[in-house]
């Protein structure tokens, strides 16, 4: 295990030191591991809380900003925070118009960040992200992960929250968002948790996993490993499949790198997804590459789309300053 | 009246439930690789010792106390599924046992029966889903049994262990249906859940200290 | 050899394709492989011009734009661009102002370049970027590589020059921050070139290669890896060691990721940086942590400290508005 | 006057050195991999690929005009080290041969001594540096004392290569002071420079092709 870390049960507590001394605009509270927006709470403004399982940095402490997050707990590595870490949060941000859960849906995540709002001394609405078209969602089951459409949310929810909207309206545009994204995952490589000291998985040389989760968990299916237009056709059939994105605004178009794939492998994928995109009459109004959901050191990638209406896009565009996303401030 | 179970007693049980999860840490760490995240030993030994430490230096004297300040600090430290759900057994267990100053065996099986309750609540999973309710719910049902037909709370205590044992080994055929393991359908058949694995040794550890 | 590529033969073509677009507001000329600012050029502004071998992603392509670069030629995978192209891109990019070259000193970079200018129809500076310390540095060698530093002139001379500086004030900039910059870097593993479908060199679990150039090169010697504390340690006591960074305006302090190293890695290693530089006496002024210039999918990091002044920082602070550094617009 | 180097020749010249390139792209490739960025024979072949190209549907008529085509090819499609020096290297051949129809001994020492210098100039290199300049120089030197004494073409550029070819072996021992293999400072020592190894092809290919 070759990582730039130092004792591997340290590694959150390291890095948020390291964010906070690169980030003096954020304010990082290192008992509770929360980092919070300098101005929080702002008076008026619904609070935005996200969090979850560590190693998938820039989410979400990354996406902490004006226009963004309010505030952002981190877990130990792939784990939950604990209730106490998100009501913290919560009570934090708290600037008298409630507070925005943005919770991927693991059964960790739900249920730690429902026990928060039970804890809390304000107002909460959750919402929960489920995005990911690998995993088969039903009533009797965890149903869908949440993955690349968090970043979506946290932009577009946080643009609603920055115009005043009221509680009701942001988490309402939140859901928006979530039903009509769509994410599905490729890894190429596994991660390894540095509590462990080996990859999660095997994963052959020639092989890969289809439809993993950001945590290493195992995908749909392992096949052999394809050029990039294949391996975009792999992960779009099944997005396209699910929803139609055809017709209105086009789609916000998302290639995440999962931690270890340079920019460069990205950027072929992106042209790939855009041809297939053309192909299937789906224009792409608007677009993100680069690594912002990630997996420690896997290497591999996903993709999102966004069917996108004008609120969407005017939300999508709004300024945002973050240490991960900024734009038009 | 062997049948009492007392503070010390009490805090014997979680005690030698930490110990239980130290001892088998990697083990539910290497069952949650294979269907989860490969993260439960850590999580649980993470949190049974810092259970273990506030114990230590706040010495709670009642059962109500105990449970409290264990299940607390399993909500505050653990986190991922687990933390809620046995933070939310240990609340309950507190919730039930109220001003007693010790436990009988009636006592223990309805505060583990609202154990139970407060499992299926926060986690809506059902038995069948491959949790910890399928050696949990057993378990339950088989102290609540041993109890009503009069036996010796160790007797009883002993039963639900095998109960629970017989509930851990039906997991392996099963595909999840909640949690983690999940995402994996038809793949997690054949692995045993990593937290039926671990109730079972709270079960276990009842029936070292609480008899 | 797990990529997200098609033909390894295509990468460069393909991911300028996926650049393309995804960045409308650029420009690209597939048949030369300039990626151009989109309103370039900009009448009465001296035009910047970087360039290189691919697979060092954002480097340089992901910098173009207003405040920053006005051209960027992509050669091959670690291979410098021809003449033919660097003359287009300066071609392209004169507002009748001049243009300067930024120039990272590899053999084949400074002569096809210097060839470039001999084509070039416009007055035509060029500064040649020498940061690495690793290198000996001597007047009988090839004297030290051009490393992170590339990055900080791209963006400090970038604003100078969108200030309408003219072409000796802006080449001036760039020379001084080139002189008051050193960079140092680590591998913890090797790259792959695309088209050599192996790792460039072979670097056991538990060693990696110390003063690693950005094409594999390989480095000043072989170790034991080490914690982040003790690698922060060896990448900056040599930094320390060539010039005295004390006193002054603080450092802008860089730690860049190479190309397969995650973010919180790196912001671990920030953490430590900061800690040895303020220990050392040497105030941080700003910082940058991300993968930047990257060597494809090594994992490993630089550093780079930046001794700043007045103008360095204004100008560092000054809007920037490229696919990659974005600020203040 | 077997001695004249005719249009036909110089074709037969370039490509035969194309076709050494080709053969040898690997071996080329894993020298620079030892000491440099493992890119040698890519570049030259694709460069070389791409004069041949450029030739057979040109077709230049003058030595002039040939040197001139393959020199600027290579500047352009090489990049890297070697383009500007081997495209350097022909374009000051191609300058130096002016408007002649055909070449002579003294002529074609006069180019290769032209572009000797060329490649010295552009590199900033000397001999001893480890650089192609360590077998090219030595061949120029002997071939113009040969053609000063009088030997005939053939003879006189099988001299050239001998020069050469103990040249590349002479960059084996060395430490490099320019390119890409200077960063390793002593670890050059104990590899066969790359450049040096093309060159001796360069000069292979004209004494098959030239006499
Ligand atoms: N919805 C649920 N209801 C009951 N138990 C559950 C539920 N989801 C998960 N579990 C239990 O939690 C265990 C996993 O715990 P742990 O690995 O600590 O959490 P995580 O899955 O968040 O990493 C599973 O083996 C299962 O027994
Ligand atoms: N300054 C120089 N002068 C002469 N020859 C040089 C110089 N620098 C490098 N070379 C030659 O170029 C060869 C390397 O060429 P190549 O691998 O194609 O370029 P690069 O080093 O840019 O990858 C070296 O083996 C050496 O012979
Ligand atoms: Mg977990
Ligand atoms: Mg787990
Ligand atoms: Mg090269
Ligand atoms: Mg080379």
């Amino acid at each position: 295990m070759n990582k730039l870390i130092n004792d591997p049960g340290n590694v959150v507590a390291d890095a948020l030191r390291g964010l906070a001394a690169a980030h003096p605009e954020l304010r990082v509270d290192h008992e509770q591991r929360v980092v919070f927006r300098g101005d929080a709470p702002v008076r008026g403004k619904v609070g935005l809380v996200s969090g979850g399982g560590s190693g998938h940095e820039p989410l979400h402490a990354g996406f902490v900003g004006a226009g963004m997050l309010d505030a952002a707990c981190a877990g130990e590595i792939f784990t939950s925070p604990v209730p106490d870490q998100m009501a913290a949060a919560t009570n934090g941000v708290d600037g008298g118009a409630g507070v925005l859960h943005i919770v991927k849906n693991y059964t960790g995540d739900v249920m730690n960040f429902e026990m928060a709002a039970e804890l809390a001394e304000t107002e909460v609405v959750a919402v929960v992200i489920d995005d990911d078209v690998a995993v088969q969602d039903s009533l009797y089951t965890a149903g869908r992960r949440g993955v690349g459409v968090t970043v979506l949310v946290e932009k577009i929810a946080g643009a609603a929250a920055e115009e005043g909207r009221p509680l009701d309206a942001v988490a309402a545009v939140a859901r928006k968002v979530n039903s009509q994204g769509r994410s599905m995952g490729v890894a190429l490589s596994s991660c390894t948790v540095p509590a462990a000291g080996r990859p999660t998985f095997d994963l052959p040389d020639g092989e890969m996993e289809l439809g993993i989760g950001i945590h290493g968990e195992p995908g749909r299916r392992r096949v052999p490993t394809g050029t990039a237009a294949e391996i975009a056709e792999m992960l779009l059939a099944p997005i396209l499949a699910d929803l139609d994105f055809t017709g209105g605004d086009g789609v916000i178009c998302f290639v995440n790198g999962m931690g270890a794939t340079p920019l460069i492998e990205l950027y072929v994928m992106y042209q790939e997804v855009a041809a297939i995109l053309g192909k299937a009459g789906v224009p792409i109004a608007r677009s993100l590459v680069g690594p912002y959901i990630t997996s420690l050191d896997m290497a591999g990638c996903s993709v999102t789309l966004l069917k996108a209406d004008d609120e969407i896009l005017r939300l999508w565009d709004a300024p945002v300053r973050t240490p991960a996303l900024r734009w038009g401030v | 009246m062997p049948d009492t179970v007392d503070i010390t007693a009490l805090h014997g049980w979680i005690r030698e439930f930490a110990r239980l999860i130290a001892d088998h840490k990697d083990l539910l760490t290497e069952l949650d690789a294979a269907i989860g995240d490969a993260d439960h030993g850590i999580n649980m030994h993470r949190g049974m010792s810092a259970v273990v430490t506030t114990l230590e230096s706040e010495s709670p004297g009642r059962p109500s106390e105990i449970f409290k300040r264990t299940g607390m600090t399993l909500v505050s430290t653990v986190g991922g599924a687990s933390g809620p759900l046995y933070g939310t057994a240990f609340l309950r267990m507190s919730a039930i046992a109220g001003d007693a100053e010790s436990l009988d065996g009636t006592d223990l099986a309805k505060l583990l029966r609202a154990a139970l309750d407060g499992v299926a609540q926060r986690g809506k999973a059902s038995v069948g889903d491959k949790t910890m309710l399928d050696a949990l719910s057993p378990a339950v049902e088989a102290l609540e049994s041993a109890i009503e037909d009069g036996q010796p709370l160790a007797v009883a205590l002993g039963a639900a262990v095998r109960a629970a044992e017989e509930g851990r080994a039906a997991t392996i055929p099963m595909v999840a249906r909640k949690g983690r393991a999940s995402y994996l359908g038809e793949r997690s058949a054949g692995h045993q859940d990593p937290g039926a694995t671990s109730v079972t040794f709270l079960l276990a550890a009842a029936a070292t200290s609480l008899s």
